[in-house]
């Protein structure tokens, strides 16, 4: 049951992705992204790790993507007048898939070399407390670094913000 | 009977009562609000359709349901259809991990009253109150209109400012009860519900509570007299009563999700559990026809201000104190 | 049992792939931006599959990081955009190609 | 203390709310109950006659010259014995905004308001209402006046004839 529902998301989360990159209106690849983020949550589910599917579904669709959708809106691309109208061609694509087709073929080679990728994963479940634990105890100084990060990253949206803003009278807030 | 085919079936049960009792709830709500409002102003409100005008929603419905489905021109027409949907589905999907009653015994099975007991509830109904932005939004730039633009950005970013106070106003009750499942939050407040242990998150909950709910006195988002109906102005038959609908299933869930983690759910003495919570959320629900009977709107910048510089910090205080009440508690 | 690991680090590089090409194709910031995200997202389904394949929470624990830093950076990111859209009013890469700003 | 001010202005009100919702209420449930309408309430307009029933309006324009929104049109014509009257007049009520200044035009007291305010019709071109259904068999709020009788012209009596007015003056009698 666990294999069909994984090969099901993982063909969901490949194809709402590449609709999603190839989509000339911004919006509409957020939403397919969007789509795809919900499938990779339920996978983390079914791998055993609910906390990190909810902040996937709260931070990434809740809060990264409408953060995307916020900035898109703002910059007036509404449905009648898109940013690139054009979009790339086919003539652009071409090498692109011929880089991603290889490296794809690279990956599938090191991974035959590799004896630890035959491994099975096994139907596992990390409760919301095993995780606290280890990541307040083992990580503490980690989560230190990253929250004086989160604030560096504050100070400097304020300051990028103000800096851009200051050219129009208000400017952004 | 199988036991796997009882427990779906129950589950199906479950699933078709919350249902049912949601939509025909958020229906009557809209009646007492429109009832209490002209109360308060003096008035009797709508009584002309049936006995003291019950049957004023089922008007409502019929009138929505014939009028014209309109779409503008420009719309981006996917997204303009979506989005109604969209907002409606995300408030009622959020009711799956409400816990509405204690677990009644049936056919020699306990059946928990919810229909899923997740053990990250919380951040369940978080997840989705940040997805139920989607809904507002698309549909505000889907109709390419200026006013369901600006409507869109405000609610946008009010409601991605607030949710953050409320959230780590979550805090505070995950930390008291020792748990992300609604059920184990239930269960921790039965001696006292965590309204009196800690007035602070439950005042900033309920502040943050009213802004997510887009209504008075936080309704930037579709403030008539600046934009015409903000981000639903395009909307028309029941498109808009899709929106319309959501929006009180909306209240109906913040007011549960207060009743769960601040009120003591469906704890209390004397009566059945499902009673005391539908009596609670009922409250809870009056409180915020009281508030928009009463508080005029906040202008942007205020809203804004009062969000990230009093909301916030006050909330991550409160978190801090908590912990350290917690902490001193241990010894 | 779920699935070999092989499989999901298969779907992984596909996702990696795909926000690559998006990444290398296309001339919209916010699209450049959107492609990032997608790699991101695959390393993150890489790093829960092993830590359910290792039974261990530190790959949990590593993708909540990886969250942290990803919000932190596209805040800053998404600034930097409004304020070249306010320079010159667009979000084409090929507008922002001296370092003259 | 500012802050303490704004806690209680936030507060206070909540409990005024809650105060009103207890008080009864001031609609009047319209169809069934109908509104005391004070007696120099300026409704409808009417176009009244004279106590011997001949039409009062003299077809003059004052009215729709002083209307400030121009609702009142008409067309004057002459009759016989020297009678002015209106061969049509038109009240537009969809435009009509109940000022009574046309009355206070009026020098033959022929418009006058009455306390109808009951004209929603759902065909706008109803609205409009000709001379035969702005006329009425009465003479209004001034039973007693008839222009006629205080002109000068003779229309009702000979001219001199009516009460308080002198013979005309046969101008060649003062001839020196």
């Amino acid at each position: 049951m666990a294999t069909y529902i994984f090969y099901i998301l993982g063909i969901i989360a490949v194809v709402a992705t590449a609709m999603a990159i190839t989509r000339r209106n911004p919006v509409h690849s957020i939403i397919y992204l969007v789509n795809s983020f919900f499938a990779l949550a339920m996978l983390f589910y079914l791998l055993g790790a609910p906390l990190v599917a909810a902040w996937e579904v709260i931070i990434y669709a809740g809060a990264i993507m409408v953060l995307f959708l916020f900035i898109i809106m703002m910059l007036e691309l509404s449905p009648g007048e898109r940013a690139d109208r054009q979009g790339p061609g086919p003539l652009q694509w071409l090498p692109v898939l011929l880089l991603g087709a290889a490296l794809i073929g690279c990956t599938l080679l090191l991974l035959k070399l590799d004896p630890a990728g035959s491994q099975n994963i096994p139907t596992w479940y990390a409760s919301p407390r095993d995780f606290g634990y280890v990541l307040f105890h083992e990580y503490a100084l980690a989560i230190e670094i990253v929250s004086f990060q989160l604030l560096f990253a504050a100070v400097g949206a304020f300051y990028v913000g103000r800096a851009g803003g200051r050219k129009e009278a208000g400017g952004i807030k | 009977m199988p036991e796997w085919l009882l427990i779906t079936l129950l589950i199906l049960a479950k699933l078709g009562l919350v249902f049912f009792v949601l939509l025909t709830l958020a229906a009557y709500l809209v009646l007492a609000e429109r009832k209490i409002l002209g109360r308060m102003q003096l008035r009797p409100g709508p009584n002309r359709v049936g006995p003291f005008g019950l049957m004023q929603p089922l008007a409502d419905v019929i009138k929505l349901l014939t009028k014209e489905d309109f779409i503008p021109d420009q719309a981006d027409k996917w997204l303009f259809m979506l989005a109604p949907g969209l907002a409606a589905v995300t408030a009622l999907l959020t009711f799956a991990v409400v816990p509405f009653g204690p677990p009644l015994t049936l056919f020699g099975h306990e059946v928990p009253l919810v229909v899923c007991d997740l053990n990250i509830g919380v951040l369940f109904f978080l997840g989705l109150s940040s997805l139920a932005v989607y809904g507002m939004t698309l549909g505000g730039w889907a109709s390419n209109s200026k006013y369901a633009l600006l409507g869109a950005i405000r609610g946008l970013s009010q409601l991605i400012s607030y949710e953050l106070s409320m959230g780590l106003a979550l805090v505070p009750v995950v930390m008291l009860a020792r748990s992300f499942s609604l059920n184990d939050i239930v269960m921790a407040q039965a001696d006292v519900p965590f309204a009196l242990v800690n007035p602070l998150a439950f005042l900033i909950f309920l502040i943050s509570i009213v802004a997510e709910s887009k209504r008075i006195p936080f309704d930037l988002p579709e403030a008539e007299n600046e934009l015409v109906a903000g981000f639903h102005t395009e909307y028309s038959g029941m498109r808009f009563g899709l929106f319309f609908v959501g929006e009180y299933i909306n209240l109906i869930i913040l007011g549960s999700m207060l009743t769960v983690f601040f009120l003591g759910g469906w704890m209390g003495p004397f009566l059945p559990g499902i009673v005391w919570f539908s009596i609670k959320v009922l409250l809870v629900c009056f409180f915020f026809i009281w508030v928009r009977g009463t508080l005029p709107r906040l202008r942007y910048d205020q809203l804004m201000h009062f969000g990230w510089k009093i909301l916030l910090p006050l909330s991550l205080l409160n978190v801090i104190l908590t912990g350290a009440f917690l902490l001193w508690r241990q010894g | 049992m779920i699935v070999p690991f092989e499989h999901l680090l298969v779907l992984a590089s596909l996702l990696f792939f795909l926000g690559l090409m998006a990444v290398l194709v296309r001339r919209n910031l916010i699209m450049i931006l959107i492609g990032v995200e997608i790699m991101l997202n695959a390393a993150g389904l890489v790093l829960v599959g092993a830590s359910a394949l290792w039974q261990q929470v530190d790959g949990q624990v590593l993708v909540i990081f990886l969250m942290a830093l990803t919000s932190a950076e596209v805040s800053i990111s998404l600034a930097m955009v409004v304020y070249l859209n306010h320079r010159k009013q667009t979000v084409d890469v090929r507008a922002f190609n001296e370092l003259r700003g | 203390m500012n802050i303490w001010r704004d806690i209680k202005g936030t507060i206070q009100p909540f409990w005024i709310t809650l105060r009103n919702m207890f008080r009864p209420t001031v609609t009047i449930q319209y169809p069934e109950q109908r509104a005391e309408i004070s007696p120099r309430y300026r409704g409808r307009l009417i176009l009244t006659r004279d106590p011997d029933g001949q039409e009062r309006c003299v077809a003059c324009h004052l009215c729709s010259a002083a209307c400030p929104v121009d609702c009142i049109s008409m067309q004057a014509t002459e009759g016989e014995d020297g009678r002015r009257y209106a061969a049509w007049f038109r009240i537009n009520f969809s435009r009509c905004i109940f000022c009574g200044l046309c009355t206070e035009a009026c020098p033959t007291l022929a418009i006058q308001v009455t306390g109808d305010f009951e004209l929603a019709n759902r065909n706008p071109l109803e609205t409009v209402w000709e001379k035969e259904e702005l006329l009425v068999d009465h003479c209004g709020q001034e039973p007693d006046y008839n222009f006629y009788r205080h002109a000068g012209i003779g229309v009702v009596a000979g001219r001199g004839e009516n009460p308080g007015e002198d013979k005309p003056v046969d101008v060649r009698d003062l001839m020196p």
